[in-house]
């Protein structure tokens, strides 16, 4: 799942927010890293060598000691000087963090399961809801406001160029705000530890233009598309007659299972498996057959068909814009 | 301690490693792909699974009843599946209970494959096509856990969810005894 | 020391009783405060001799015997937890590799982390202070040694099962801290997560006795005249992690425990559809979670404390200021625990005090670094291995305590939290804070111990290779966690861009490698191919231990010395230098008092016995039965109670023999 | 009960004297002795004009003959009497048997075995019941459990028709009682648990054939509802709402089903019946008002089309079906006579609407309600109470009534003498988690674990008398478990129901006292009927077999160590089987 993926360019204010606070930060921690690092080198070059049968010099000197003891208070007082300078810079960026407006937020319920994300769109009227998986599409400018739960065990949502992190508990709601201010493609991936594919549970924001993010969402609200041709015919038969139709949705035909992700516009899907494998004929043939291959240890079984079966599994599934 | 009773008490720990060992190979193996098929039964949607399902559930038992990971899996089925919608978490409702030790078809492995596989004539749905053979011999596993007869240790314990009955883990496989509900609580004592 | 004017102890007023000697009838009574070749001398190392054999081996208590066995396990328990690390580092080097799959890789980290930091850090902290503390502070033996052999044998019993479950598939996989639910009854499938509950229990069961051990020994058995201001500094870090090992580690005993009845007893501590809530569980285990990376950090400021003095040739500067800055280090570490859960949905304003909390405690480490840069500046230095193992540690913690500072925020922490920018930062002020003043303090004490020194060549050559491999290995991980790489995943694609810099680090885990190899070479050549002896006090240090040989005889000191100044070594006491009196036929000492260290009451330390030993395969019988089976939380406890019951049994002939020797004179 | 605020009407008391109403018109049945329908009448009274059985000699009322069915499960049925035959139907095989009433011990003239598929035995959420005949014109119309409604000659027991409409390997089956107006059978489906989409059907009586169906989801074509459709309340207004207040087609499989009980008025010519809850149980699922589900409608008997509909539960969260029957009676409200229905709803609520047009007249609670706070005349809106609300993965605990409601199908009785409406019921609570579910065809569509307790007071089951009028309850009887069997109200001023224990009783129909008791062989959850003999004698008539929701812990040997086990029943149900087995006996009682 490609996408920009860094703390360091962010899209939106409250990644912005954050990259500013980290360059403050950056700079005062060198800083202090520096002047400590230079006085242990200029105090470690200017002293006197020895050897350990050297006597110990007991009596203290003064003079010496005097101003060692000033440079250390001194010391003291820059650091705690410092140290609430970075606690003022936190806490401003926190309120700023909070601050985001949210008129007019596109609603997102997002639900964490172990190993995908599922993102269900809600509106004011219940027949234009749907839900989709993995890629979430936004509008630029528009703020999101994303309802976080977790439906198994705890997972994090992190898109670093958009916004900070937040756990999904199970038991506890979370919600998190942001806003995307240029198109793009911004990659994010679990960040809490929630078992064997932890690594591969990507996501992608896709922030469009609000015309194409209002055609997106229409498509979206669709039931899948009719087969046309013999092969998407027969794969729509393999579909809903074995084990896909048990876990798998697709809007306008039998199957409405919800365990795993809604498949009634996967061809719009750039990637399989939350990120572990591209959408292509080919690879999504492979990922039907054997998911544990790309994936060992999801909760998606192999499935011994025919070759040719799996092809128009594939094509069915690939005509599903 | 004479050094001869310190070199019998190393043989024996040996040995104990050795049966912890294996057990625990068995128990915790994660194995996310199904067995070559050759040892598979074959469940082609029209065809019966014959005979040889129950004969070739001996082999499974290690790979299955014995297995953490495969009763696990069977429990996370048994609501993904809905079987839960009949049967409760083990209690019955519309379908047979199966907690209890009274098997209206039999309780071992091999015939709960071909329940779950081919369906029953009082009401059991045939999932043979569409439920994966790796995935029926776990949700046979884990029924058979329900009843207590699966091993105790790989059984799972309760699920982070409403508690209705005690975890498989505890469960043997003794007859329903009646459970009078206490007035105030509700609870039954 | 035949010119010393020794203490007379005051003679009490006794009946004398006849006592049955072991060896032989009755035998005229010995007194110690003579010096090394007399036979009190004799008498007393046979006293203080450990019985021959098997049975001997296993109820050894002396401090220095237990001290090493626990530096030595630990270091064993650290090569395989190291060789973990390496494999994983191996792993992320390429993009989807295949080098080891995901449940293992599970396994690799969590073993790595709890073996590190429940079975190395911790253990081999408390291994140093149980060696050196007594002898720095002028005593015989620790104030309760059974106490401490026990507490070994369950850190061995319980390090050998964790090892034992890894080598058969069972290894914790849920991380070193096993966030519920993944490791609750439902998610943490099979016994994996009942190990990890039994060996956090084992191993702080461990941690709470030794800290018992050593803060009773620091507090009462203190050389006469080493008042609390002239005690050593790492006496009094060693004192102050003792403290906070005894407030912190029972939560985490309780918090696994909680798991485990949720587990196996069905209870529902941490079940959010009953009334649980999971975050209680993060809440417990990090309340203990931050004093314990403290407990590892403390001591190693001790060991730098003793170290610098020695190598600038001149007493530490701001002694005072370095005692109240680890006391409050102490209690400030336990009132940040909450920056481990910023992301969670804690509300806002608690975890903002809780930045400025974790903004507060950097204050007293750098009272200190800048006490230590001064003692430097005012000092002559000699340039040994220790030494530049203490700059070495200088550089690197500097940089694991400021990316600390950055996660203390909580913007902040919402970006990097849980990215391979923590797990650099870890390393950093855990290698850069406790490793390197691990070595140092190797290179410092191994004389002492094995009385031969390391070479210093091969010593230059490790750190070197050391410093530079840290350094490589996970100074890209402050970069790779920022372009977005999350903490624990076993592979990520080629198109997150990971590569390089993981490459990178996995070559820097080479070096680090190295020179870890050079340093087992080193030290498998000082031991068993080095003839030549190191003297009583190779590099001149003030501290008591460099007044006895090396190593040391098996009674530390023929007579008890006496301190008036903070290095005794360096300004001896003017008239009385020395205790008189102790008998040698019993192992005896001297108690003072706790503030001014007057001599106080004659204190028989215990003999050794099989019961320690004993008591701990009980508690282990206990332990693994519970994890097992329900019954076996109830039942299991008998084996413990009996074998404690027997431990405890007044016995009619010891009793007798203690009588006699309190009669004498 | 605790008096539950009475927020709807105030008022009400004060404005409806107590004026006597008359029943809305005379039964059609021939002959005042018979009982041709389940429901005795077209009004659904159950009322019987027979006084011979009176409070003072109803003690001396001893068994005349009984007749075993041969099948163990839930006996629901009401046995018809026309002339000297006794129809009786049994659950699963619903066999059907005639019995010569005008001879001694009433001898079997023919039986039926209409030999219904067995798969249907899996996909009956509630037990294998059948809630009766319905006999017009000298056939008996039968339903079977795998969707057939077949027609028999009441003489001799040969099949005239047969009529299939339902697949249940897609968990739909059939268990209502058919009820048949001039020429037309009425029959509906029932599966919400599966999912299945409700629908109502009326068929020619004569050869069987279909003449309209109406659905109770999905675009107004299909839900009949067209120009004469004028619902009295403005959320009940808009075009395609079948459609509109589900997500995206959830209403292919979002309930609604009809397997309850089904009035008529000759004179408005309007059929009124109830529609099940919407499925899934987990109602965040489905957003919205989920419309036409848990709520009543008014129909044209002769072509089907909506006169007005009244959502009674909106987007209900607790299983709180509407199926239950509507009692048509006429009754003073401020000084007029006025046309209503009395429907005892699952919600907890007693409503009494105005059948012309759906207005709600008064609708006060008969059982303790914390899943809502009171019924909004003016709007029609159910407020629901905030900390009620069901989310994934969340327990909702103390829901008061439970799913069963504070009545389920176990139909009420009503007398115009002592103008009471006679409810049996139940007083259960409930712990409830909504969990995540998907549709898998043929398995329940669910997700919600729940476990049921003893409601306020400890005790599970109780018969109140309802005064309509009133609105408030005038007498109440405790008993230990859930009544569950019908109530039969009779001129001589008794009222019959059975207990889940066995007890066959009978009640002074004024004050509620235990006038006398039988013990029959099971538990009791079938419907008593009282019909005059060929002799001129009066009997009263019962069929005992223990089962339903209620007693499937019972007729399906569950086990109750699992608290979830009969869709939460096990946890209360946990002595039924101590205290009664399985059974299927027709008792029959008369006077010496």
């Amino acid at each position: 799942m490609n996408g920009v993926h860094d703390v360091l360019s962010p899209a939106g204010p409250q990644a912005a927010t954050l990259y500013q606070l980290w360059n403050v930060m950056l700079v005062a921690c060198t800083v202090v890293f520096v002047v400590t690092i230079v006085a242990l080198a200029i105090a470690v070059w200017r002293a006197p060598r020895a050897t350990e049968r050297a006597k110990p010099d007991l009596d203290p000197h003064p003079r010496k000691v005097a101003t060692l003891r000033r440079s250390v208070v001194w010391g003291i007082a820059g650091s705690s000087v410092l140290l609430l300078v970075l606690l003022l810079a936190s806490f401003v960026a926190d309120r700023a963090l909070s601050a985001l407006p949210l008129a007019n937020a596109v609603r997102i319920d997002l639900v964490g399961h172990q190993f995908w994300w599922e993102a269900r769109y809600e509106s004011h009227s219940p027949e234009l809801t749907f839900s989709t998986a993995n890629e979430l599409h936004v509008p630029v400018g528009r703020p999101v406001l994303v309802r976080l739960r977790a439906d198994d065990v705890i997972h994090s949502f992190w898109v670093p160029s958009l916004s900070g992190k937040k756990d999904l508990i199970p038991g506890r709601e979370s919600t998190i705000a942001l806003r995307a201010d240029r198109a793009g493609t911004y990659r994010g991936q679990c960040a809490e530890f929630c078992g064997y594919q932890h690594a591969q549970m990507a996501l992608v924001v896709v922030a469009d233009p609000p015309a194409d993010y209002e055609r997106w969402q229409a498509l979206q609200r669709e039931p899948a598309r009719a087969p046309e041709t013999a092969q998407e015919r027969r794969g729509l038969e393999l579909v809903e007659q074995t084990s896909c139709a048990m876990c798998h949705a697709i809007h306008g035909t039998r199957a409405r299972a919800r365990r795993a992700p809604d498949l009634t516009h996967v061809a719009s899907r750039g990637w399989l498996g939350a990120g572990a494998v591209e959408n292509t004929p080919a690879l999504r043939a492979e990922w039907i057959a054997n998911a544990q291959k790309f994936k060992p240890g999801i909760n998606m079984p192999p499935l011994d068909a025919a070759p040719d079966d799996l092809a128009a599994m594939s094509a069915y599934l690939g005509s599903l814009r | 301690m004479s050094s001869r009773f310190l070199d019998r008490a190393l043989v024996l720990a040996v040995a104990s490693v050795g049966a912890l060992t294996s057990s625990g190979c068995e128990r915790e193996a994660r194995d996310f792909l199904p067995p070559k098929p050759g040892a598979e039964v074959g469940h082609a949607a029209s065809a019966a699974a014959s005979a040889a399902a129950i004969a070739s559930a001996a082999a499974m038992v290690g790979r299955y009843e014995h297995n953490a990971h495969a009763v696990s899996a069977g429990k996370r089925l048994w609501t993904w599946y809905n079987c839960s919608g009949c049967h409760a978490n083990g209690g019955g409702g519309s379908g047979p209970a199966l907690m209890d030790d009274v098997w209206i078809y039999g309780g071992d492995a091999g015939t709960i494959y071909l329940t779950i596989a081919n369906g029953r004539p009082n009401g059991m749905p045939a999932f043979g096509s569409r439920i994966p053979k790796d995935q029926i011999w776990q949700l046979a596993a884990y029924v058979r856990s329900l009843a207590g007869l699966a091993s105790a240790d790989a059984a799972p314990n309760r699920d982070d969810a409403f508690l209705t009955r005690t975890p498989e883990s505890f469960s043997d496989s003794q007859k329903p005894e009646t459970v009078k509900p206490s007035a105030a609580t509700g609870r039954p004592q | 020391m035949d010119d010393a004017r020794a203490l007379p102890l005051r003679p009490r007023p006794r009946r004398r009783s006849r006592a049955k000697a072991q060896a032989s009838d009755r035998r005229e009574l010995l007194r110690d405060g003579d010096g090394a070749g007399s036979r009190a001398a004799a008498e007393l190392e046979r006293t203080w001799q450990d019985k021959p054999g098997l049975r001997g081996f296993l109820s050894a208590n002396g401090h220095k015997t237990t001290g090493l066995r626990f530096v030595v396990t630990a270091f064993v328990f650290a090569g395989l937890a190291g060789i973990m690390g390496g494999l994983m580092r191996h792993q992320l080097a390429t993009a989807n590799s295949h080098l080891v799959g995901p449940d293992f890789y599970n396994q690799l980290f969590s073993m790595h982390g709890t073996a590190m930091m429940f079975l190395f850090a911790v253990p081999v902290m408390q291994g140093f202070a149980l060696y050196v503390v007594p002898l720095m502070i002028g005593t015989r033996n620790t104030a309760f040694p059974r106490m401490s052999a026990c507490a070994y044998w369950l850190y061995l019993l319980g390090g050998l099962l964790l090892f034992g479950a890894f080598a058969t598939n069972t290894g914790p996989d849920a991380g070193w801290f096993a966030y519920v639910p993944l490791a609750g009854p439902q998610y943490g499938i099979g016994k994996r997560a009942d190990f990890w509950n039994m060996l956090v229990t084992y191993s702080e069961a461990m941690g709470l006795m030794v800290a018992v051990d050593i803060t009773t020994t620091i507090l009462k058995l203190r050389a006469p005249g080493m008042t609390l201001r002239q005690m050593p500094l790492f006496v009094w870090a060693s004192l102050v992690t003792s403290v906070m090992i005894i407030f912190a580690m029972p939560m985490v005993m309780l918090g696994a425990n909680l798991v485990q009845f949720d587990r196996m007893l069905g209870t529902h501590f941490f079940n959010p559809a009953e009334g649980g809530d999971p975050l209680l569980w993060q809440h417990l285990f990090w309340f203990f979670g931050h004093p314990e990376v403290y407990f590892i950090f403390i001591p190693a400021l001790g060991f730098v404390s003793a170290i610098i003095p020695t190598f600038a040739r001149r007493p530490m500067f701001g002694h005072d200021a370095i005692v109240l800055s680890l006391i409050t280090t102490g209690f400030l570490s336990f009132g940040l625990w909450v920056h481990h859960m910023f992301a969670t949905n804690l509300p806002e304003l608690g975890k903002s005090f809780f930045t400025a909390m974790s903004f507060m405690i950097a204050i007293p480490t750098a009272l200190q670094i800048f006490c230590w840069i001064a003692t430097i500046a005012a000092g002559r230095l000699v340039m040994r291995t220790p030494f530049l193992f203490v700059l070495g540690f200088f550089f690197i913690l500097m940089i694991g305590g400021l990316t600390g500072v950055m996660l203390g925020s909580v913007p902040l922490d919402l970006q990097v939290h849980d990215t391979y920018f923590v797990v650099a930062h870890l390393h950093y002020v855990l290698i850069g804070g406790a490793v390197f003043p691990l070595f140092a303090a190797l290179y410092y004490w191994f004389p002492k111990v094995t009385g031969k020194m390391l070479s210093e060549r091969l010593g230059r050559w490790h750190f070197w290779l050391f410093f530079i491999g840290v350094n490589l290995t996970f100074f890209p991980m402050h970069i790779l966690g920022l372009h977005g790489m999350p903490r624990r995943i076993y592979t990520y694609g080629a198109e997150t861009g990971w590569e390089a810099l993981s490459l990178v680090s996995a070559a820097g885990q080479v070096i680090n490698d190295l020179g870890t190899l050079l340093f087992a070479i080193n030290l498998v050549r000082t031991v068993f191919f080095k003839s030549e002896r190191a003297s009583a006090d190779p590099w001149g240090a003030g501290t008591l231990e460099w007044s006895v040989a090396s190593p040391p005889p098996k009674c530390n000191f023929f007579a008890l010395p006496v301190v008036a100044s903070r290095e005794p070594l360096w300004s001896p006491p003017a008239e009385v230098t020395h205790v008189q009196g102790l008998s040698a036929q019993i192992r005896e000492g001297l108690t003072t008092t706790v503030i001014d260290a007057l001599p106080d009451t004659r204190y028989a330390y215990p003999a050794p016995e099989i019961w320690p030993f004993v008591a701990a395969l009980s508690v282990t019988i206990w332990l693994v039965w519970s994890v097992w089976s329900v019954p076996g939380f109830a039942w299991g406890l008998i084996p413990p109670a009996l074998a404690f019951l027997l431990w405890y049994w007044p016995n009619k002939k010891e009793a007798i023999e203690e009588l006699k020797w309190e009669g004498e004179p | 009960m605790r008096p539950a605020v009475a927020r709807a009407m105030p008022a009400l008391p004060a404005i409806v004297m107590a004026v006597a109403s008359h029943v809305a018109f005379a039964a059609t049945a021939s002959d005042a002795g018979d009982w041709p329908m389940a429901a005795h009448d077209y009004a659904s009274t159950r009322f019987s004009p027979l006084a011979d059985v009176t409070a003072a000699n109803a003690a001396t009322l001893k068994l005349a003959f009984t007749f075993s069915t041969g099948v163990v499960r839930g006996h629901e049925a009401a046995p018809l009497v026309v002339g000297n035959t006794m129809f009786i139907v049994t659950p699963y095989p619903n066999v059907v048997y005639a019995l010569d009433l005008s001879q001694p011990g009433a001898p079997m003239r023919w039986r039926f075995e209409p030999k219904p598929e067995a798969f249907a035995q899996g996909v009956a959420c509630c037990d294998v019941v059948n809630r009766g005949l319905a006999y017009d014109d000298g056939k008996v119309f039968l339903n079977t459990l795998d969707n057939q409604t077949i027609a028999i000659d009441a003489a001799n027991g040969r099949e005239l028709w047969r009529y299939r409409m339902g697949d249940i390997r897609a968990g739909e089956t059939r268990t209502m009682a058919p009820l048949v107006v001039k020429g037309r059978v009425l029959i509906g489906n029932s599966g919400g648990e599966y999912g299945v989409r409700g629908w109502l059907i009326a068929l020619d009586a004569q050869k069987g054939k279909e003449l309209w169906r109406a659905y109770s989801t999905g675009p107004d074509r299909e839900v009949l509802i067209g120009s004469d459709y004028k619902p009295f309340y403005a959320k009940e207004r808009g075009s395609d709402l079948g459609v509109k207040t589900w997500p995206a087609d959830a209403w292919k499989i979002g309930g609604g089903t009809v397997w309850g009980w089904i009035s008529y008025d000759p004179e408005l010519d309007l059929v009124y019946y109830g529609t099940a809850n919407p499925g899934p149980w987990n109602a965040e699922q489905r957003p919205g008002d989920n419309k036409f589900t848990s709520g009543l409608f008014a129909r044209d008997l002769a072509t089907g089309q909506a006169r007005w509909f009244y959502q009674l539960s909106p987007h209900d969260e607790f299983d709180y079906d509407a199926v239950n029957e509507n009692v048509l009676i006429d009754l003073q409200v401020a000084g007029k006579p006025r046309k209503v229905l009395v429907h005892p709803d699952r919600n907890g609520y007693v409503y009494v609407i105005d059948r012309a047009t759906g207005e709600v007249v008064s609708a006060t609670p008969f059982v303790q309600v914390n899943t809502s706070t009171g019924v909004d005349l003016a709007t029609g809106e159910l407020r629901y109470a905030p900390g009620k609300h069901q989310r994934t993965g969340t327990v909702v605990r103390d829901i008061c009534p439970a799913a069963p409601g504070g009545k389920d199908w176990q139909p009420s009785a009503y007398s115009p003498r002592t103008q009471l409406l006679y409810l049996p019921h139940q007083n259960l609570c409930q712990d409830q988690e909504a969990m995540q579910t998907g549709y898998i065809a043929g398995t329940p569509y669910v997700g919600a674990i729940v476990k049921m307790k003893p409601g306020p007071g400890g005790h599970r089951g109780r018969v109140t008398a309802w005064d309509p009028a009133a609105a408030k309850a005038r007498w109440t009887i405790d008993e230990d478990l859930p009544v569950w069997s019908g109530a039969l109200a009779t001129a001589g001023d008794l009222v019959f129901y059975g207990t889940m224990e066995g007890w066959f009783k009978a009640v002074d129909a004024k004050s509620g006292r235990l006038v006398w008791q039988f013990k029959t062989g099971s538990g009791i959850v079938g419907q008593p009927i009282a019909y005059r003999g060929p002799d001129g004698k009066q009997y009263i008539a019962v069929l005992s077999g223990v089962g339903g929701w209620a007693g499937a812990v019972v007729a399906g040997d569950l086990d109750t160590r699992d608290g979830s086990a009969a869709g939460g029943f096990a946890n209360v149900m946990g002595d039924l089987k101590q205290r009664t087995t399985k059974g299927g006996m027709l008792y029959v009682f008369a006077l010496p």
